[in-house]
């Protein structure tokens, strides 16, 4: 019994217990709990993993270093914020008949089963596993994603369904190669698919199977991580599911696949001897920066909107793991970590903007701050953090990329000034708007949570003014894991 | 030169060239029911390529796979869309492909693609292999082709499947197949995947009383 | 010891920040606790500031904050003592100013939380800008500054016109931001790190110093307000509440050319000589435009952004000029246009400053600040009247109040020019000159249309004949800027003996002959090329007007007061006195293609006479047309062309991947 | 004794001014063959004047009672910084062209809002009109003092008659644009024909009587007094700027004489100029004006461009 155990268990467990249970109260107050639990236990496995820097478990089947149990922590916090937020929310749902009781089981078990992919995803150390999790990650999520069974829901679940289906095939396929390339080189031919193995053999792999192998990899991943041309599902599914679900999709989902892509970026690397791989990564990522910084303009449904937010954010990220300089990974761990506070922050307040307006279309949503000022600040605030305005960490984290840049691809640094511009513009003139000015005749106050909001705003706030030692340390050890070389 | 090969090189040859067929054949027929059929006979062929290694290279694992992908591929998916097309009364529909010959022409432009991709990889094992892989990557793009050349949700399924035939018959010819948790995994996420499209074909056939995917297009961008 | 002063300023203005969340149940702990706390830091700061030029001192901390590698350097220099102090200053007179004026808010619906709150981030975020000694602290404090500033100017968010104003300034602060951001990454690429200290040491070719000044000028120009990137300010500056107006436009386009002045004088160092060219123009044609521009407005607050932009200009000119004669190797007149530069930000600091309060008591006893409504205010507001005319002769330049001297310096450097060796920039200095010549001309007559119109004549409306005169607080502060535009005009030479310091630190060259001459003497070069005793001027006009007065007191003064002579037709009224567009109408005829201006006369007539006749007149900022409207039509269209992307078909989706596939396999291989 | 000497030559302004204005219209009436007042007529309008009764309008402020002492006194201060007689005196110093520009746009300020406070119609239009002329005429104003300041590298009116002296007769192009300017400009500034025409009481043609037209008794003494005064001082700036020969450079007895006489003899001709021009030219459109002062600027700028190009030569 470790602490592994506990942290895939409990949401395994919950996955059934919710499943069982009717009443929808109790069950949301359950999420809460188990989430909570999940939180504590992941907590402790951070703390022990911190000192030894690397676990293995089940004979190696799982392995825990700084890279996935960072993003273990992350997860099961906004994992458990996001469960906060979504039990008056779903309640209020309830109430106004737009999910029966029956679905709000389906709800419940299939957020743990959600929440118990996404950690098993991180915590495998089998590229395959990996991928399993990836995959049921994605059915759980579409269930979610349909869950109002209206015709825009099913529409946006089949193309989700779709797309992330043939994408992760693709990856399979990937996968499959990668095997196939280290099948001859490790001795244990059953440890050939461990990543813990592949990265210690990376230099034997043939590079000609590992850069196919890449390929695949990446717009299997990629399709998943939401770049551009391969995120169309991406707006569909936030904008179409219950709010919660967009936040831990925005929040979650997205880091995880672009966790599952640096770990066979790392590999990659390790066999070419060039940097293919970190260039399509910084290709790729670029053009999902500039185009969705674009696509935030006259965009009418507000959920679509931060959904193509968050496309921008998680092609900056790429763009950074691409560029793979220490300074650049570090400031995309960093960002990994603001973007996915800020952005489940920001969807917590845009969920209970669209109830009290009952409506998502952004011209209908008009003077929050007269109808709720909690909601209205969180939501002002939120999108001017995550517009990059310090002493916001999105600004800390957008700062240090643009000096990676600089100090490697001086000229693309004016691309990323422009589009953070555009993007700025684009956010603010569709928020403003919504937040100021005189409310229309039936908005009426809902009764919400802002408890995460603050909470996650503050912690952003915080990383904007100090990064702490012990963090800064820990963000280090990863640079240290994914570029071979550390920063501090 | 392939009586050079040895017997079992040449039936994986054999068999890698039906499935290729099969490809084609999804590709080629209109009526759904007739690719339904052609795709059970695909995973017939998988299985049987499965069975074939684990017999010549002593791979007892595989027999399982060998199983798992017989009734799965072989009956239980087929079997289960055949009911559903009977059910949504979709057997006499026939699809229209905008033009079949551009699109079996461009596939077998994929198969020659594919080759190409597929040549750097000499050393480290034999030539089977790499043509094993050159032909599981086009059965790959083939089956990626079919999703797109397809409007009905029902052969786009079928697709997505073809997909991981081909994904397949690599793991299992190239690399005697995955781990046996990865070969477990995969096999109950394609099972819930199926479930899944069952019960999607029905919704969808309730909102938009058809399976054609393209009349999905209230959430777009355009005209804005 | 000044900078603890200084931090210990910046933690009481947080700390205002902190109580006001509570204010909204109490509004007495905002005018009393609130404001209270911020004048104390106000006036800290300016002891702080003044304290650290006085002994010309450098002190240096790091805090504990930001990257764990890069923690916030601060720097207290004469430099930013000086414009240290200016902020101070204005903090200490708007916040006490605010305890009569922010009744206004007492029963709307905005609530003095938001106002408490963000007023105290926006002065600290300026004082943290001044203080900062590093990039990273630098643009976390210069953006904290603009964001914060932001949600002042939409604070009455009701108004359609403030939510616009908000939202533009917010954009154009982004972008001036981000390009003060590329300009700093510059040089962090050739030095390491991104102190200030390790900017210094950056090697720069002249083309990398020319890209960063460039974006320098770029950035801090926006800020600042320089034509032609000037269109948000006088969206945005006037619709605030007026002691933050008074804040954004008398001290916050200081802090923008502090970072100006920071980054190209003493980061980057050494000088080019067509950057000091570019200034000239950009700097003349602001000052130009910026009072033409102020001259057509009817809106008092607009009228008064307007003319911000002038003094930005003028401003920029001196600089200018300052780099022109660096460059060029004349350092010491170089620091006499530099000198001219600071002095002329202080005298803006203070007298518009004093004219924003001014119309803010107008509004605030008449709700007010149409033009065209006022009149006759001088009655009714006597001291205020008093205080304002003050004001509009400062800004007017005209002697002997202070904005004269630092226009007088400008001039005096200007025509130094024969120092020069290239001929065609002894004869472009001139030329700017009689542009600043023009500019100073044209602000008397600005400010005639402003006090005559506001304070003179008959009232035009009713509620502006029943103003009342404001309460004390509001008083008191625009009588300490009153008074001080009088001293700073009287006392240049001590002023600028005090100020000689900063060039002599940041430039490092000793500065002229301030050090030698007296108190009663200015002069910047030396006593026969040019010498100005306000004090003497002063003494003189008194005892001679005083002569005449006592003259014409010997006999039995006999004053009749009788009706205005109305040529004898009888029944002149209110609204047959010249209207401020009359007034301006002249020069509008004279100088038409600057502005883009749409005059339509309809006029109704039986046979003869008309019956009658009515006269629209629409006057905009060329800027927006040229500049801005086509920058937005580009993204607007880019942002529908891209809608394509997304058709909602899922084939093409799929086709998307597909090939996407297909090309990198292609490319890999 | 310098002092003493600086206060003499300000009261000779002052109270030499009102002679100046009455031998002008002496020689007007004359060119105008009608039958002349006496030359000491203006010293008779000023003292009736100043003993008629004042009177105000009934919401005229304060500003309107201090604005004539205001203006008077810049005039006088302005009066006792040009040289008259002799240069290099204390007072000189106090202030340099610059600031004497400075000090007429003072008054000129408060008589514009002055005119304003009564609330007509005339006082706004003279008081707009008068800005407008004013701030076309400014630039040229500075721009020939600059073509000046240049040639002598000072903005201090007796240290630039010295060097003017120093150098004796040079034929310089630039003087000659400046000089030029410079007296057009004065003409506009002093409210002379063809700007405005201080006879007439027109409202369509009036400027600096429009903005006047509300005072009355010794207001009025003061402001017309004071014009007087400026009209001097811009006579002898053109003079002794551009002609300083003459003007005594110490204080003895005989160079003060020769000075005084000469200034006389300099001031009676420039009269007779003024006069001639004025007869020969008619008064313009206030939408002219700005034509002929940026005719007037231009001829200044010429003056600043030979001054770069021909005098101080190398140019690169």
């Amino acid at each position: 019994m470790n602490d592994l155990t506990w942290v895939l268990g409990l949401p395994l467990f919950g996955t059934l217990l919710l499943a069982l249970l009717r009443n929808h109260r109790v069950a949301g107050w359950l999420n809460v709990i188990i989430s909570a639990m999940t939180l504590l236990a992941s907590f402790l496995l951070a703390l022990t993993v911190l000192d030894q820097n690397r676990l293995f478990f089940f004979n190696n089947l799982f392995f825990l270093d700084a890279f996935n149990v960072y993003l273990t922590v992350l997860t099961a916090f906004v994992g458990t914020t996001t469960a906060v937020f979504s039990r008056p929310y779903m309640a209020h749902e309830v109430e106004i008949g737009r999910v029966g009781m029956r679905r709000m089981r389906i709800y419940h078990s299939m957020y743990q089963f959600f929440l118990f992919a996404m950690l098993l995803a991180l915590t495998s150390n089998n590229l395959g596993l990996l991928w399993v999790a990836m995959e049921a990650a994605t059915l759980a999520t579409v269930l979610l994603v349909s869950l109002y069974r209206t015709p825009e829901s099913i529409e946006a679940a089949w193309k989700y369904f779709i797309l992330c289906g043939v994408g992760i095939a693709q990856a399979l396929f990937g996968t499959v190669l990668l095997y196939f390339a280290a099948f001859h080189v490790i001795p244990v031919s059953h440890n050939a698919l461990l990543w813990s193995e592949l990265q210690q053999y990376a230099g034997q792999l043939n590079p000609t199977v590992t850069s196919l192998a890449f390929v695949f990899l990446l717009i299997g991943y990629g399709t998943k991580v939401g770049l551009a041309p391969l995120h169309n599902w991406l707006p569909d599914a936030h904008s179409e599911g219950p709010t919660p679900m967009s936040a831990v999709l925005s929040g979650l989902l997205l880091n995880v696949a672009l966790y599952a892509l640096i770990r066979v970026k790392i590999i990659v690397d390790g066999s070419l001897e060039t940097n293919i791989a970190g260039y399509l990564m910084m290709f790729f990522g670029l053009l999902s920066f500039v185009m969705a910084s674009f696509f935030l303009h006259s965009r009418r449904n507000i959920k679509r909107m931060f959904s193509y937010s968050s496309i921008e954010h998680m092609g900056l990220m790429t763009f950074g793991f691409g560029m793979g300089t220490p300074l650049a990974v570090f400031a995309a761990l960093l960002h990994m970590t603001v973007h996915s506070l800020t952005k489940s922050a920001i969807f917590v307040t845009v969920g209970h903007a669209c109830q009290i307006a009952g409506t998502q279309s952004i011209e209908h949503i008009r003077g929050l701050i007269k109808t709720q000022p909690s909601v209205g600040w969180g939501l002002l605030i939120g999108t001017a953090a995550i517009a990059g305005f310090p002493p916001f960490g999105v600004f800390t984290s957008e700062f240090l990329l643009l000096t990676a840049t600089i100090n490697t691809w001086p000229w693309l640094s004016v691309i990323l000034l422009t589009s953070l511009a555009v993007a700025f513009a684009g956010l603010f003139r569709n928020i403003q708007p919504m937040v100021f000015g005189e409310q229309p005749a039936q908005q009426v106050a809902v009764q919400a949570n802002m408890l995460p909001v603050v909470i996650h705003l503050l912690l952003v706030l915080s990383l904007g003014l100090v990064i702490p030692e012990f963090l800064a340390n820990w963000f280090n050890q990863v640079t240290l894991l994914i570029t071979g070389s550390g920063l501090l | 030169m392939l009586s050079h090969l040895s017997l079992y090189e040449q039936a994986i040859f054999v068999l890698a060239a039906l499935l290729l067929y099969t490809c084609f054949s999804l590709l080629a027929h209109t009526r759904l029911l007739d690719l339904i059929r052609a795709f059970a006979w695909q995973g017939v062929l998988l299985a049987a390529t499965c069975a074939l290694v684990a017999w010549v290279l002593e791979q007892p694992h595989l027999y399982i796979s060998a199983i798992l992908t017989l009734s799965l591929k072989g009956f239980l998916i087929p079997f289960a869309l055949h009911r559903l097309v009977i059910k949504l009364k979709l057997q006499h529909t026939v699809e229209k492909v905008s033009s079949p010959t551009t699109v079996l022409l461009s596939g077998v432009g994929l198969v020659i693609f594919s080759y190409y991709v597929a040549l750097p990889i000499e050393q480290l094992s034999t030539e089977i292999t790499r043509n094993v892989i050159a032909i599981s990557l086009a059965m790959v793009l083939l089956g990626m082709l079919l999703l797109i050349s397809r409007s009905q949700a029902v052969s786009q399924v079928v697709g997505f499947m073809a997909v991981e035939n081909g994904l397949f018959f690599a793991a299992v010819v190239s690399t005697y197949g995955m781990p046996m948790v990865v070969e477990l995994g995969v096999a109950f996420d394609v099972l819930v995947a199926m479930v899944l499209f069952g019960v999607f074909f029905f919704q969808i056939k309730d909102n938009l009383d058809s399976l054609d995917v393209d009349q999905m297009n209230r959430l777009s961008e355009v005209d804005e | 010891m000044p900078l603890s002063l200084a931090l210990l300023s910046i933690v009481g203005v947080l700390a205002s920040a902190l109580i006001s969340f509570g204010t909204d149940r109490a509004p007495w702990l905002f005018r009393f606790v609130v404001l209270g706390l911020l004048a104390v830091s106000g006036l800290t700061a300016t002891a702080a500031g003044v304290w650290v030029l006085l002994t010309n001192q450098n002190l240096a901390i790091e805090l504990a904050l930001g990257l764990p590698w890069l923690p916030w350097h601060l720097r207290l220099d004469a430099l930013s003592g000086f414009f240290f102090a200016i902020v101070g200053l204005i903090t200490f007179v708007t916040s006490l100013y605010a305890v009569n004026y922010s009744r206004e808010f007492q029963n709307s619906p905005y609530s003095y939380s938001t106002l408490g709150v963000f007023t105290g981030l926006f002065i600290a975020g300026m004082l943290l800008v001044l203080l900062a000694d590093d990039g990273y602290a630098f643009m976390v404090a210069w953006e904290l500054m603009s964001l914060s500033s932001y949600f002042l100017v939409v604070y009455q968010h009701l108004n359609e016109s403030n939510r616009r104003a908000g939202f533009l300034y917010l954009l154009m602060a982004h972008v001036g931001g981000l390009s003060i951001l590329l300009s700093f990454g510059v040089m962090v690429g050739f030095g390491d790190g991104f102190s200030f200290a390790a900017m210094r040491q950056a090697a720069l070719s002249p083309l990398w110093a020319s890209i960063v000044f460039g974006l320098a000028f770029f950035g801090f120009g926006m800020k600042a307000g320089l034509v032609p990137i000037h269109a948000w300010l006088p969206e945005a500056h006037p619709v605030a509440p007026s002691h933050i107006s008074a804040l954004m436009s008398g001290v916050m386009l200081k802090v923008a050319i502090y970072g100006f002045i920071r980054v190209v004088f003493d980061l980057v160092g050494d000088l080019l000589w067509w950057w000091g060219l570019l200034i000239l123009f950009v700097g003349a044609a602001s000052a130009l435009l910026g009072i033409l521009y102020a001259l057509m407005q009817n809106n008092s607050k607009r009228l008064l952004a307007y003319s911000s932009i002038e003094n930005v200009g003028i401003i920029f000119t001196a600089l200018g000029l300052a780099i022109l004669f660096i460059s060029t190797g004349h350092p010491v007149l170089g620091a006499l246009g530099f000198l001219a530069a600071l002095y002329h930000s202080l005298n803006h600091a203070l007298f518009k400053s004093l004219l924003f309060l001014g119309a803010g008591a107008i509004a605030h006893s008449s709700h007010e600040y149409n033009l065209e409504r006022m009149g006759g205010l001088i009655h009714k507001l006597p001291y205020t009247a008093v205080f304002f005319l003050i004001g509009c002769i400062s800004i007017a330049s005209l002697p002997p109040f202070n904005g004269f001297v630092s226009e007088w310096l400008i001039f005096q450097t200007a025509l130094q020019t024969t120092a020069l060796e290239s001929g065609i920039l002894r004869l472009i200095i001139p030329i700017t000159a009689a542009v600043l010549a023009l500019t100073g001309a044209l602000a008397v007559a600005c400010f005639v249309k402003l006090y005559g119109i506001a304070f003179l004549g008959l009232p035009r409306t009713r509620h502006v004949k029943h103003a009342r005169e404001v309460g004390g607080s509001m008083l008191a502060s625009q009588a300490i800027l009153a008074v001080l535009c009088f001293l700073f005009g009287i006392f240049p030479a001590l002023t600028l003996q005090t100020l000689a310091v900063i060039p002599e630190k940041i430039l490092a060259t000793p500065v002229g002959e301030f050090a030698a001459s007296s108190w009663l003497w200015l002069t910047p070069i030396s006593a026969d090329v040019a010498s100005y005793s306000p004090a003497l001027l002063l003494l003189g006009i008194v005892v001679v007007g005083f002569l005449g007065w006592l003259l014409l007191r010997l006999k039995k003064p006999c004053v009749r007061r009788a009706d205005t002579w109305d040529c004898g037709f009888g029944g002149g009224t209110a609204r047959m006195q010249y209207t401020a567009t009359s007034f301006a109408m002249p020069i509008r005829h004279i100088l038409s293609p600057v502005w883009h201006s749409s005059e339509t006369i309809d006029e109704q007539r039986d046979d003869l006479r008309p019956v009658s006749i009515k006269h629209e007149l629409h006057i905009a900022d060329r800027s927006w047309p040229v500049l801005y409207l086509p920058i937005l039509h580009y993204v607007q269209w880019v942002a529908r062309r891209i809608g394509v992307v997304q058709t909602g078909n899922i084939r093409v989706y799929l086709m998307y991947s597909f090939f996407t596939l297909l090309a990198i396999l292609w490319i890999v291989t | 004794m310098d002092w003493l000497l600086a206060l003499l030559q300000t009261a000779l302004f002052v109270f030499g001014a009102p002679l100046l204005l009455g031998w002008i219209k002496r020689l007007k009436a004359l060119s105008q063959n009608r039958q002349p007042a006496p030359v000491w007529q203006p010293y008779r309008d000023l003292r009736r004047l100043f003993h008629k009764e004042v009177v105000i309008a009934h919401h005229a402020s304060w500003l309107f009672r201090i604005t004539p002492y205001i203006v008077f006194g810049a005039v006088v201060l302005v009066a006792s910084v040009v040289p008259l007689l002799v240069t290099s005196l204390p007072t000189a110093a106090i202030a340099d062209v610059i600031v004497l520009v400075g000090f007429f746009a003072l008054g000129r300020f408060f008589l514009a809002l002055a005119g304003m406070d009564i609330g007509t119609a005339f006082g706004g239009m003279g008081a707009s009109r008068e800005m407008t002329i004013a701030s076309m005429a400014e630039p040229a104003m500075l721009m020939a003092v600059f073509t000046l300041a240049m040639t002598a590298s000072t903005t201090n009116l007796s240290t630039a008659m010295l060097t003017i002296l120093h150098e004796g007769l040079v034929l310089r192009p630039s003087f000659i644009f400046a000089a030029l300017g410079l007296m057009m400009v004065a003409v506009a500034e002093t409210g002379r024909i063809p700007v405005d025409n201080p006879a007439t009481h027109l409202e369509l043609t009036m400027v600096h009587e429009a903005m006047i037209l509300e005072y009355s008794g010794r207001y009025l003494a003061l402001i017309e007094w004071a014009a007087q005064i400026k009209l001097m001082v811009y006579g002898v700036l053109v003079l002794n700027l551009f002609f300083p020969w003459g003007i005594a450079t110490e204080t003895t007895t005989n160079a003060l004489l020769i000075g005084s006489v000469v200034i006389l003899a300099k001031l009676m001709l420039l009269a007779l100029i003024l006069v001639v021009s004025e007869t020969v030219v008619a008064k313009m459109r206030l939408f002219r004006i700005p034509q002929y002062l940026s005719f007037a600027f231009l001829l200044c700028l010429l003056g600043a461009l030979s001054h770069v190009i021909l005098e101080a030569g190398y140019i690169i």
